[in-house]
């Protein structure tokens, strides 16, 4: 039970987050929203990589034991830089839709329909 | 050398080039019944102009048909399948983000829940 | 002749040259605007000339696997590392080859194109890298063999694909468009990096080839799988997960949009990859025939809902976007029938022509279709207006490109002999066999888009000449030029079919279908 | 513009950030961090900077162009790297540094070790690219949409 916490969390995250996508039409909460379902997933790559008991996966004056799986936590950097990225994108895109619109509602974000 | 050039589908095959030579002998045919027709045609002297009722011909522009009105008769039969396809289209981003993970959702069950 | 380092480090250099030459772009420019162009063209075509190359090898040679940052290209598993292939290693098949063909092809013409049709803008030295960076985000998917690598090139993909369709502002609509594409695109790359790290969860691997021979089809498993062909067909555009499609390919600049095709179908390989490739290993069992028919329906789905809501648009882009997305429905279902057939008898005799239908018919549409984007492209830059309904008479005054698009229509209509007949037919025949029903389907559709150009034709080309647009006359010979290429190539494939078919998609459908060759090369026949 | 008081601490914390920010990028190669850590925590100083005096004076004093050509700078290093290894006859990407002897070269000791500052071939070189790139992209970036927020409530 207490080794599945962290998948639980996981789960929890990534659930408010998805609420958050479809039920809030304010685009910076929905920003937000994908945010969250993003550390969700960075959180369950770390947890993957779990050992129990497992020291951190560097070298440098290493005591002796097992070590976590260092290659989800490489994943996991590089989706918080793509992360980064496409949030600024995103923010960005949503503060020109303010400008144009007058609002930044994904109600009236839809002059592009049928 | 005929086969080189076909394209075989496992139960048949097609010859671009072949259809290439027949079309243009269709082509060279028709050339042929056109020189044969009348010569002394004269396009001058109100033999090609149009008539509407002895009315006036109205001017281009105005007669030429813009998009909006083609296929009007393909939609308006089709208006009870439009009519609950075209509204699905809203435009929102809640609706986008709802269809795909909704597909999703439903791909999963039968994948990997009903097996 | 070419040096041998080239031909060694040649998938590498696929993403190098491009890479390299998008983030010096905004260097060049400050040696004036046309260096700038013609630096991009010249970057665009060394990549279309190392595509070939790599065609050129894979073709002759077999698989290549390409290790980043090995000794040597080929030592995909180091001894000290316990069998697993540890490091970022390309793995390019026929089929990789293939897309890496389609995808350096469109990208020069659509810069040939762009150095004319972007001329007016600012800032196109971000133009010019961010399709450069898109290229490498294409190049990247097709011939990368690291799960983890697919996903990081597919958000390149999506960065770039999102900031180059707000290009233009446009009263804001470009960025309404593009903010739709960036949401969603980025949840289904969270989509598929959560898929990847259910696969890593269980085995330990992240190189497909590992992944596949160690795959025991869990239920994990299954719902890894529902979640990566879910996410990447929503990146093609696949029906019911293709709104994002007319918004974005609609307001994109042309040129964008015609190279946006292809990076929809590099997702496209992605499905057929992770099935063929991540999958192939369950073919015996009863899953195997659902993931087939998951594919077929999103495909039947995709042509009809495609078409038929693209016959009442009046916005020429738009309604080109309804039909690209109708489209792909003719690629999945081909290749549908295909996955639905592997390992059964059948598979031999019809079940390889439906999977070369639909590879053969994403080559044909990313050009046939590139093509009409480009036209319409044309047609907007010198009337300014992409209503169908204010146009009419441009045939007068527009020759080459009513040429040009009267080709695309042709062969996107499927009318012999354009290179669109070619490999419908492919798919027409072999379908029949499969199911009556959805052959008659394709051929309806045929029909529709058929019908659905006519009126495009019409509505922009025939008729009087209109007094608004007296002006009008023929766009820029650079934009002819990219629009020349393409016609060129749909008219050369489809008088020459089965020399296409025989040298570049036999190889490819039969490398995709064939998973045991894949893990071999990389793994070395374990 | 904040108060002195903000602006005297901001002008005092400031190198301590930048050396904070190197030594994650010079290390990266031996402790946790790295060139994309590394520079965020130098951007992070940035805008430190911009917190306190404003985005239009820092705008004014570094400048986007400076910020853009160091994120330049960074990008050609960094591919610059992977591509020398062409040179040396190996694979893109490849550590043609390591273990030569010369710079970074050091051979790394087995097993637990304290580390030591000159090994890891490219990888340093690499970090060092990173961290230019990304100091120059996150502050060019939050500085640019600071410029946007104003233009808005003008």
């Amino acid at each position: 039970m207490i080794a599945n916490l962290p998948f639980i969390a996981v789960a929890v995250v990534a659930l408010i987050g998805i609420v958050v996508i479809l039920t809030r039409q304010n685009l910076v909460k929905m920003v937000m929203g994908l945010s969250l379902v993003e550390a969700a997933v960075n959180l369950f790559l770390v947890s993957l990589g779990y050992r129990n008991g497992g020291i951190a996966p560097i070298f440098t004056s290493a005591p002796a034991g097992e070590m976590v799986m260092p290659t989800v936590q490489a994943m996991t950097l590089t989706n918080i830089v793509i992360g980064i990225a496409t949030t600024a994108l995103l923010l960005s895109f949503v503060m020109l839709v303010y400008r144009k619109y007058g609002s930044a509602d994904a109600g009236v974000m839809r002059r592009l329909k049928e | 050398m005929i086969e080189i050039f076909s394209l075989s589908t496992g139960t048949g095959s097609w010859n671009p080039v072949v259809w290439l030579i027949a079309l243009a002998v269709a082509f060279i045919v028709v050339l042929i019944i056109w020189a044969t027709g009348e010569r002394s045609y004269r396009r001058e002297g109100g033999a090609a102009a149009p008539f509407l009722s002895g009315n006036a011909e109205p001017e281009k522009g105005e007669v030429q048909i813009r998009a909006g009105n083609l296929y009007w008769g393909f939609t308006e039969a089709l208006s009870g399948y439009y009519k609950h396809l075209v509204p699905l289209h809203t435009g929102i981003l809640n609706d986008y983000v709802l269809w795909f993970l909704g597909t999703m959702a439903t791909i999963i069950l039968v994948l990997a829940v009903v097996r | 002749m070419i040096p041998e380092i080239i031909i060694r480090n040649a998938p590498a250099l696929l993403i190098a040259v491009p890479m390299l030459a998008a983030f010096i772009t905004p260097v060049i420019v400050r040696a004036g605007n046309g260096v700038m162009k013609a630096w991009a063209l010249l970057a665009t075509a060394a990549t279309a000339a190392i595509a070939a190359i790599v065609a050129w090898q894979v073709l002759d040679f077999g698989t290549i696997v390409y290790t980043f940052g090995a000794a040597a290209p080929g030592l995909a598993v180091p001894l000290d590392s316990g069998g697993i292939p540890v490091r970022i290693i390309f793995t390019i098949d026929a089929m990789s080859a293939f897309m890496g063909i389609i995808a350096t092809i469109s990208a020069f013409a659509v810069c040939l194109y762009a150095v004319a049709s972007e001329g007016r803008q600012t800032g196109q030295e971000i133009f010019f890298a961010l399709l450069l960076l898109l290229e490498v985000g294409i190049l990247g998917m097709v011939s990368t063999g690291d799960l983890f690598n697919f996903f990081v090139f597919l958000e390149i993909n999506s960065i770039a694909g999102a900031a180059l369709v707000s290009y233009r502002i446009r009263g804001g609509l470009s960025v309404e468009a593009a903010m739709k594409y960036g949401f969603i695109s980025t949840l289904g790359g969270l989509i598929v990096l959560t898929a990847i790290g259910l696969l890593y969860g269980q085995y330990g691997a992240l190189n497909m080839a590992m992944v596949a021979s160690r795959m025991q089809f869990t239920m994990l498993d299954g719902i890894a799988l529902a979640m990566l062909v879910a996410a990447l067909a929503m990146k093609s555009g696949a029906v019911p997960m293709h709104f994002w499609t007319p918004d974005a390919y609609g307001l994109a600049p042309a040129s964008v949009t015609a190279f946006l095709v292809v990076a929809s179908q590099a997702s496209l390989y992605g499905v057929f990859r992770i099935v063929f490739t991540l999958y192939g290993g369950i073919v015996q069992s009863l899953d195997w025939t659902t993931v087939g028919w998951i594919v077929i329906v999103l495909g039947v789905l995709s042509m009809f809902v495609g078409v038929t809501m693209a016959i009442p648009q009046h916005d020429v882009k738009r309604l080109m976007a309804y039909h690209a997305v109708s489209q792909t429905g003719y690629m999945l279902l081909g290749v549908g029938v295909g996955i639905a057939l592997l390992g059964t008898s059948s598979f031999d005799t019809y079940g390889i022509v439906a999977m070369e239908g639909g590879i053969f018919h994403i080559f044909n549409h990313a050009m046939y279709k590139g093509l009409l984007f480009l036209t319409a492209g044309a047609i907007i830059y010198r009337t300014g207006t992409s209503d169908l309904n204010r146009m009419g008479g441009l045939g007068h005054s527009m020759k080459w490109t009513m040429l040009f698009f009267g080709i695309g229509a042709l062969a996107i209509a499927g009318i012999p002999p354009f290179n669109g007949f070619a490999s419908k037919l492919m798919i027409y025949e072999s379908v029949y066999l499969f199911n009556p029903l959805l052959a008659v389907i394709a051929m309806v559709v045929s029909i529709l888009t058929l019908a659905s150009f006519v009126k495009v034709f019409h509505a922009m080309f025939m008729g009087p000449r209109l007094p608004e647009f007296a002006e009008v006359r023929e766009v820029p010979a650079p934009m002819l030029l990219g629009m020349g290429l393409l016609a060129v190539i749909v008219v050369f494939f489809g008088v020459f079919p089965e020399q296409v078919v025989a040298g570049l998609v036999e190889p490819a459908a039969r490398a995709l279908a064939d998973q045991g060759a894949y893990i071999a090369s990389v793994l070395g026949g374990a | 513009m904040m108060t002195k008081i903000v602006r005297a601490a901001a002008g005092i914390l400031f190198p301590f950030v930048l050396i904070f920010g190197f030594y994650i990028v010079a290390h990266g190669h031996l402790t946790p961090g790295g060139g994309f850590q590394g520079g965020a925590v130098i951007a992070t100083g940035i805008v430190l900077l911009i917190a306190a005096f404003g985005a239009g004076e820092i705008g004014r004093r570094i400048g986007p162009g400076a910020l853009k050509g160091s994120e330049a700078l960074g990008l050609l290093l960094f591919i610059g790297t992977a591509a020398a290894a062409f040179g040396f006859g190996g694979t893109f990407f490849s550590n043609w540094l390591a273990n030569g002897g010369a710079v970074f070269g050091n051979i790394v000791a087995f097993g637990p070790n304290p580390g030591d500052l000159n090994t890891g071939g490219v990888i340093p070189l690499m970090n060092l690219a990173v961290g230019i790139e990304v100091l120059g992209a996150l502050s060019v970036i939050v500085l640019l949409m600071l410029k946007g927020v104003g233009e808005e409530a003008e």
